[in-house]
């Protein structure tokens, strides 16, 4: 169970966005809205335990947890394989998961191609890896599903789908219409940090 | 080869800088408060 | 996160950065041709008669080793940086100092061990004597991984500036000022028999400290960097 | 809460530390203009010149202090540093930022004392004499600091970065002044430094009083300079805004 109370971040000494105070239980997932700018990111990086919020506290039972941000840490002189590779090894799993990971995520085809030469949704397909290789029950994600093919965005509801049925959270970004779709989601909307 | 001119000299310079250190907070102040109070009128805060 | 499972990362990490700097082996030799060439400048500079350049010879190839390592400094953690690596490994949960530590042994093995494996050549063109050649070779490879230790220091300081460059050297010099008056000593005492056992225990007490301090602080300046 | 830590806390207050420090800085300028005007007196008229150096030794009550001063400022600072970095105390942190350059200014300060007094004295405005040299990797330990104060944007990172550097910086800072030392017996032996013939009384007071002069000097300076970044970063707060709508800043 995560729950935050009261959270927020400021940034030339004024909040990035106005405190918010949620729980998210095993089993749901939360969308996390707002305009531009709003402070989106701010907010899952807080989550992700990367900033340090300047005010109010997230404290999170979930024993592990896995972040994919805008920037997907894709090594580009690295293969597809590799990539994988060292991302599995990072978190401890062994090398037999690899294949059956890049298979399911659909890259088997560029598998040993560097991932300088993947397209934006195959790098984007290659992080969200990441996510079959760790066994976070918290999975924290900023717009997951831009630069995804249909195929690609139905891969994801059903990643989704698994894991919060195994028990597992989801706190995600978006903007605009790119949603999960046939999943029990709670929405929280930020609002941006007035002058207090 | 009277040592009085490196004295004034040493002095000198070491007053100056510490002067120029005391002033600059105070000048740096003015400036500041100015801009705010004109940033005050002009938002009408 | 077991310590086990920070011991898989750290070999993971090692053998990555060692792949990815041979992927481009061509920014691997920069530093070493850099060393190469501020060495041979001295001699043009200075003049090529043997006593004056074997009296400079140690301070000029410390100096030139020194200025290669804090060349290589400002890549050690900036493409992790720019493509999000590094906020993968503070999310990983592994220990971060583990981390540094790893990615500061991978800067020593790909910038630091070519500086050493170089000293027979440079001592040559120096007309450094032989057992000052030794114990050149001595001192460098006490004194590069502190070269590296410290470095990744004002490294993971200076990652999120743009221009972090010029900034990082005037950080990282004041601090390795200890090392080059020490090292320098050692070998200029070589070369006039003097003792010189006092000044590499120095050196290995300098290492031991830097082993032990430099990657809490790189760590704690890289977590400092992500905000 | 007893009254240390409710001073304490009080003092975490910018407005609180803002209205305190106002009213104190008066009479730390007060106390410095006194003590240098006495110093300088006893030191530069009373006291009887040098017997080895002759009258250039009186350089020595603004050179010695000011080199003082520039050791105790970065202590200091990495001190204060360390406080807002660990306890993200954020008054600690402007207190850390604002001391670099003072430190920096007395650093100078020694450094141009230190070069005119080696002329009649050595024969050379610049000797790699030990005290001169590490004064100057002094020098650039602070403009370190501060340029890496200023080269980020967001004024709390940019603190704490800043903090970290000079908490480095002070765990080297007595390796590099011995290192340094040692260098120097080296290459020339010990040279003859005024403070290493024993001070006559009638010398050692005014060193003292400067000594004392410099520090409130400091302080003064340190909490005017605290006051307005504070002011500066606060500006769009409400305390700031009614401070100024007052006009009794």
């Amino acid at each position: 169970m995560l729950s935050v109370s009261d959270l927020t971040l400021e940034r030339y000494f004024e909040p990035v966005f106005r405190p918010v105070s949620f729980t998210l239980k095993a089993g749901r997932a939360l969308l996390i809205t707002g305009a531009n700018g709003s402070g989106k990111t701010t907010l899952i990086r807080l989550l992700a335990g990367v900033l340090r919020p300047s005010q109010g506290e997230a404290r999170c039972d979930f024993e592990r947890r896995v972040y994919i941000g805008h920037q997907l840490a894709v090594k580009d002189d690295l293969s597809v394989r590799e990539n994988l590779h060292f991302m599995g090894k990072f978190q401890g799993r062994g090398a037999s998961d690899i294949e059956d990971v890049i298979h399911h995520v659909g890259l088997r085809r560029v598998a040993s191609q560097l991932a300088r030469t993947l397209s934006a949704g195959q790098r984007k397909r290659c992080a969200l890896a990441r996510l079959l290789l760790s066994e976070a029950s918290l999975w924290l994600l900023d717009e997951p599903y831009s630069n995804l093919d249909p195929q690609g965005m139905s891969m994801l509801d059903g990643m989704l789908h698994r894991h919060l049925q195994a028990g597992g959270a989801c706190v995600l970004t978006t903007h605009g219409s790119l949603l999960p779709q046939g999943l029990e989601t709670q929405e929280l909307r930020l609002e941006s940090g007035a002058a207090t | 080869m009277s040592h009085t001119p490196f004295i004034l000299a040493a002095y000198g310079v070491a007053t100056l800088l510490l002067l120029w250190g005391a002033l600059a907070p105070v000048l740096r102040a003015r400036k500041l408060k100015s801009e705010i109070r004109a940033r005050l009128e002009r938002t009408g805060d | 996160m077991s310590g086990t499972s920070a011991w898989h990362a750290f070999t993971a990490l090692l053998r990555r950065d060692l792949v990815l700097a041979f992927r481009r082996r061509t920014e691997m030799f920069q530093p070493l041709i850099f060393l190469l060439v501020v060495v041979s400048l001295f001699p043009l500079g200075v003049g090529p008669s043997p006593q004056l350049l074997a009296s400079i010879a140690p301070g000029v190839i410390w100096i030139a080793a020194l200025l290669a390592t804090v060349l290589s400094l400002d890549t050690l953690f900036r493409s992790d940086f720019e493509d999000g690596t590094l906020e993968q490994f503070v999310v990983s949960g592994h220990p971060l100092t583990a981390i540094a530590f790893a990615k500061i042994l991978a800067h020593w093995m790909v910038a630091g061990v070519p500086l050493v494996l170089m000293t027979p050549l440079l001592s040559l063109w120096m007309n450094l004597s032989v057992d000052g050649m030794v114990v050149m070779l001595v001192t460098l490879v006490l004194g590069t991984p502190v070269l590296s230790l410290v470095g990744s220091i004002g490294g993971a300081l200076t990652v999120s500036l743009k221009r972090g460059g010029q900034l990082l050297s005037l950080l990282v010099f004041p601090l390795y000022v200890p090392l080059l008056i020490v090292a320098t000593n050692a070998v200029s005492a070589a070369v006039a028999g003097l003792p010189y056992t006092g000044q590499l225990g120095l050196m290995v007490a300098g290492l031991i400290a830097a082993l032990t301090l430099a990657p809490f602080a790189t760590a704690a300046a890289l977590k400092l960097s992500l905000e | 809460m007893n009254p240390i830590m409710k001073f304490i806390h009080l003092m975490g207050s910018p407005p609180w530390f803002y209205q305190f420090s106002g009213r104190l800085i008066p009479w730390l300028w007060g106390l410095f203009v006194v003590l240098a005007a006495c110093g300088l007196y006893l030191g530069l008229v009373k006291a009887p010149p040098d017997y080895l150096q002759g009258e250039s030794a009186r350089i020595m009550y603004i050179h010695v202090p000011s080199a003082w001063m520039s050791m105790m400022i970065y202590a200091l600072m990495a001190v204060m540093g360390f406080v807002g970095l660990v306890w993200h105390v954020r008054i600690a942190e402007i207190l850390a930022i604002s001391s670099a350059p003072i430190g920096a200014l007395f650093t100078a300060v020694a450094l141009a004392s230190g070069s005119l007094w080696g002329r009649p004295t050595w024969g050379t405005y610049w000797v790699w004499d030990a005290r001169l040299t590490s004064e100057l990797v002094l020098l650039f330990l602070y403009l370190g600091v501060i340029g890496l104060y200023s080269a980020f944007d967001e004024p709390r990172k940019a603190a704490r970065a800043a903090s970290l550097l000079a908490l480095v910086g002070l765990v080297n800072l007595p390796i590099i002044h011995y290192s340094v030392t040692w260098w120097n017996t080296l290459h020339q032996g010990s040279s003859i430094g005024a403070s290493g013939s024993s001070i006559h009384p009638s010398m050692l007071w005014p060193l003292l009083i400067m000594a004392l002069a410099t520090k409130f000097y400091y302080a003064a300076n340190l909490l005017s300079r605290a006051r307005i970044r504070l002011i500066e970063q606060d500006q769009r707060k409400n305390w700031v805004r009614e401070l100024l709508q007052e006009g009794t800043a």
